[in-house]
């Protein structure tokens, strides 16, 4: 009846933290058809592999996205580390999955706040990060770094937390969870919540299946993939479940990452009454020849660090598939036949990382 | 029920006080930890150029022959590798950040000029 | 650390879609697809996933050749096609959302499609601001 | 209490960030930080800002909508670049597709170091920031031309 009308929407957007552009084709206020483009962000770091030391290479590494940092550092190394036949001391793999859940922490709290701010809910936006700002002083006491934490080194991490630092992180953790529910309990109460992500972005089992989506995207869609269960770190020892909802709506999305929070914590506490003693650094030594695809799940899903190595000691090929890429076909389906007003919801329930998008 | 959340967080924000840092007043929040700033200890430096070769920034200038060691701030990224390469231990963060400013800021460190003892050790290629 | 094999399939470029389209059946998720230079031929590598364990086609192209593309399987792959068409400046054929060039516009046409430049050693000269 | 004179609106925009900083600058707006208390508010709409606060280095693609924003914006105007990339392109300066810091498309006058800029830093460089724009309105104000 009516003629369809194309709306850009974005690179700049209040809504938007990121730049990210999508042409929105509309029919009234209904979505016909979104179509992302990218490059805002293109910075094309994966050449630099070509003209920086190997072991160098993980402080660029680690500047893909200031939100999962120490996921991807930690995950580049493992690389190598494969690559090299390198064996890690376990005490810096309890380290590494240490920092990796509390960066989940922060990353989830960061996106309960943006997600709360899309949907015009300051309350929530304010205590969320208010809350993150407690795991940053965690992080920067143990590491150094608020945002950037830079402890991984090929061989290890850097700097030990020492016992008594355990202690306590452990006590504060325990002091976390009932502010946590505080917060993630708008989820079960807050009808206005509930209206506004209930049965909205759709996104089917099979149709996440086939758009290979991932992370909490295709979790909230009752797929059990998350990259945990593989074991690498210390996630063997930790008893890890993942967080399944089986809806595919908006709400299962949130639930997931709501409820991720939990067992993250638990993780961390887990991970603090079993750490081993001994050794967080081994001296590396030699170029590493081999090639290798080490996965890692960050708070957005599953990534993919590749190396190539050719014995120099600049590597041959570096390529990371981050997750919020992953997830693009994912939110073209979404997206397809919601509403306008909806759209920067179902935008913000993919949590997307434009800086780990582009690199 | 509501009524009786509400009076109890009201009543905690009153007892609690605000949860806001009064940053220009108070002084900012560091810890032992935290990287702000790269700072050498130039007395120690034998001016081998392994942070200046290993920086990934590429912030760092070093001039064997003038005994200078020159630290772009506004290039640095506080990374830490360049101390964990550092053969004399010389190299280190300091918890202050640098100011931020109309200009970048270049810093170069004169060392001092060596007594008879030659100088060399130290400068294997990586 | 548990360490899983990956086991990798090499497929000539004819045989690609004929083996996609098996995985497709067989129930395996496109993870990733990735391209690497390798001496003066490119080398790409699907990489499907089954029950946590990876495991990867790879083909050998030499460079310019078209290949076709599998976003008719896998709808997800037109994001990794568009990539690989946009930094190696390699033909695909049949991308389902086709940009034509667009998905990554860098400053300088196909980056990734050179041979590996190495300064060995030497930093580049200063392009001070 | 009056730490400052007058209560100005920053845009900011991500160019080629990392996020890092970006998420530090919002951190700034929320409560540990608060710098509402300042009545700085963060605005979606150019034409309302007075301050550009802008994060990462530039490239080609956003080249165009650095400088839509920042023509965009009413006189007298600052523009603060937070973060290293930002500063000079940082880690990324040797990347094909970066252009540079942010100076290289419009002019910076404030520069906050640190990667990720820490909100401390950031609040620094806004305060600075405004010493900057109080002189460009009196320029301004004496008929010396926009600066």
């Amino acid at each position: 009846m009516s003629k369809q009308i194309v709306l850009p929407f974005g690179p700049q957007h209040p809504v938007l933290p990121e730049p990210i552009h999508l042409d929105l084709v509309l029919e009234d206020e209904r979505v016909i058809e979104a179509v992302p483009s990218i490059g805002y962000v293109h910075r094309g770091l994966e050449k630099l592999v070509e003209k920086r030391d190997y072991k160098d290479y993980v402080f660029i590494a680690e500047r893909i996205c200031g939100i999962c940092s120490f996921i991807h550092s930690a995950t580049y190394c493992h690389a190598v580390e494969t690559v090299m036949e390198v064996e890690v001391p376990r005490r810096a793999e309890y380290l590494r999955t240490i920092w990796s859940e509390y960066s989940r922490l922060h990353s989830h709290l960061l996106w309960l706040g943006c997600f709360a701010d899309s949907m015009g809910y300051e309350n929530l936006f304010m205590n969320s990060w208010r809350l993150r700002e407690k795991i940053l002083d965690v992080l920067e006491r143990t590491t150094g770094g608020r945002v950037i934490q830079g402890v991984c080194r090929v061989g290890g991490v850097s700097r030990d937390i020492p016992p008594e630092e355990l202690a306590r992180m452990s006590r504060e953790l325990a002091g976390l969870r009932p502010e946590l529910r505080e917060l993630t309990r708008v989820f079960e109460e807050d009808i206005t919540v509930q209206t506004r992500t209930k049965r909205i972005g759709l996104l089917p089992k099979d149709a996440a299946w086939d758009l290979g989506a991932v992370g909490p995207v295709c979790r909230g869609s009752g797929i059990s993939s998350d990259m945990r269960s593989t074991g690498y770190a210390a996630y063997d020892d930790l008893d890890f479940k993942p967080v399944v909802k089986s809806d595919g709506d908006c709400y299962a999305r949130c639930l997931v990452r709501a409820e991720e929070m939990f067992s993250s914590i638990s993780l961390i506490e887990k991970a603090i009454d079993r750490i081993p003693g001994g050794d967080v650094l081994v001296p590396v030594k030699g170029n590493p020849s081999g090639e290798f695809y080490a996965r890692a799940e960050q708070p957005r899903g599953e990534v993919i660090h590749y190396v190539k190595a050719n014995g120099k000691k600049n590597l041959q090929r570096h390529r990371v598939r981050t997750p919020t890429l992953a997830n693009v076909p994912a939110l073209v389906k979404m997206l397809a036949g919601c509403e306008l007003a909806d759209v920067p919801v179902i935008v913000l329930t993919i949590d997307p990382c434009i800086g780990c998008m582009e690199r | 029920m509501k009524a009786g959340v509400m009076a109890l967080t009201v009543l905690k924000n009153l007892i609690k006080g605000p949860y806001t840092s009064r940053y220009p007043y108070a002084p900012a929040k560091v810890s032992p930890a935290t990287r702000g700033y790269l700072d050498v200890t130039i007395e120690d430096c034998i001016f081998c150029g392994l942070c200046r070769m290993h920086c990934p920034a590429d912030a760092i200038e070093v001039n064997k022959t003038e005994r200078t060691w020159t630290i772009n701030r506004f290039r640095c990224v506080i990374c830490g590798c360049c101390v964990d390469y550092c053969p004399k231990k010389c190299l280190h963060c300091e918890q202050s950040y640098t100011v931020p400013g109309t200009e970048p800021v270049i810093a170069q460190y004169t060392g001092p000029v060596p007594e008879e003892k030659p100088v060399q050790p130290g400068e294997s290629s990586a | 650390m548990i360490k899983k094999a990956q086991s990798f399939q090499a497929l000539s470029p004819a045989e690609l879609i004929q083996s996609v389209q098996t995985c497709h059946d067989e129930g395996y998720r496109l993870v990733q697809i990735s391209c690497t230079h390798d001496g003066d031929n490119y080398e790409l590598t699907y990489s499907f996933d089954r029950d946590l364990a990876l495991s990867h086609l790879r083909i050998r192209i030499p460079p310019e050749t078209a290949i076709p593309s599998i976003s008719r399987i896998y709808l997800a792959a037109f994001v990794y096609e568009n990539e690989i068409a946009d930094l190696f400046g390699i033909p695909i054929t049949g991308i389902a959302i086709d940009y034509k060039g667009t998905f990554i516009r860098t400053k300088i046409p196909h980056p990734f499609g050179s041979p590996q430049v190495v300064k060995a050693g030497s930093k580049t000269e200063e392009r001070d601001e | 209490m009056s730490y400052l004179q007058k209560s100005p609106w920053i845009i900011h925009y991500d160019a080629s960030s990392c996020n890092g900083c970006d998420i530090e600058v919002l951190a700034c707006l929320t409560p540990l930080y608060d710098v509402e208390r300042f009545g700085i508010l963060n605005t979606g709409n150019p034409k309302h800002a007075d301050i550009f606060v802008i994060t990462g280095g530039v490239n080609e693609m956003n080249k165009e909508v650095v400088r839509n924003i920042y023509e965009q914006m009413p006189h007298p105007k600052v523009v603060v670049a937070v973060g290293i990339c930002a500063c000079s392109g940082g880690v990324f300066r040797e990347c094909y597709n970066i252009s540079g810091g942010v100076n290289t498309v419009i002019p910076v006058d404030i520069y906050v170091p640190g990667c990720a800029a820490r909100p401390e830093s950031i609040i620094d460089g806004i305060v600075q920031a405004l010493g900057v724009l109080e002189k460009k309105k009196t320029a301004m104000l004496r008929g010396e031309g926009i600066a």
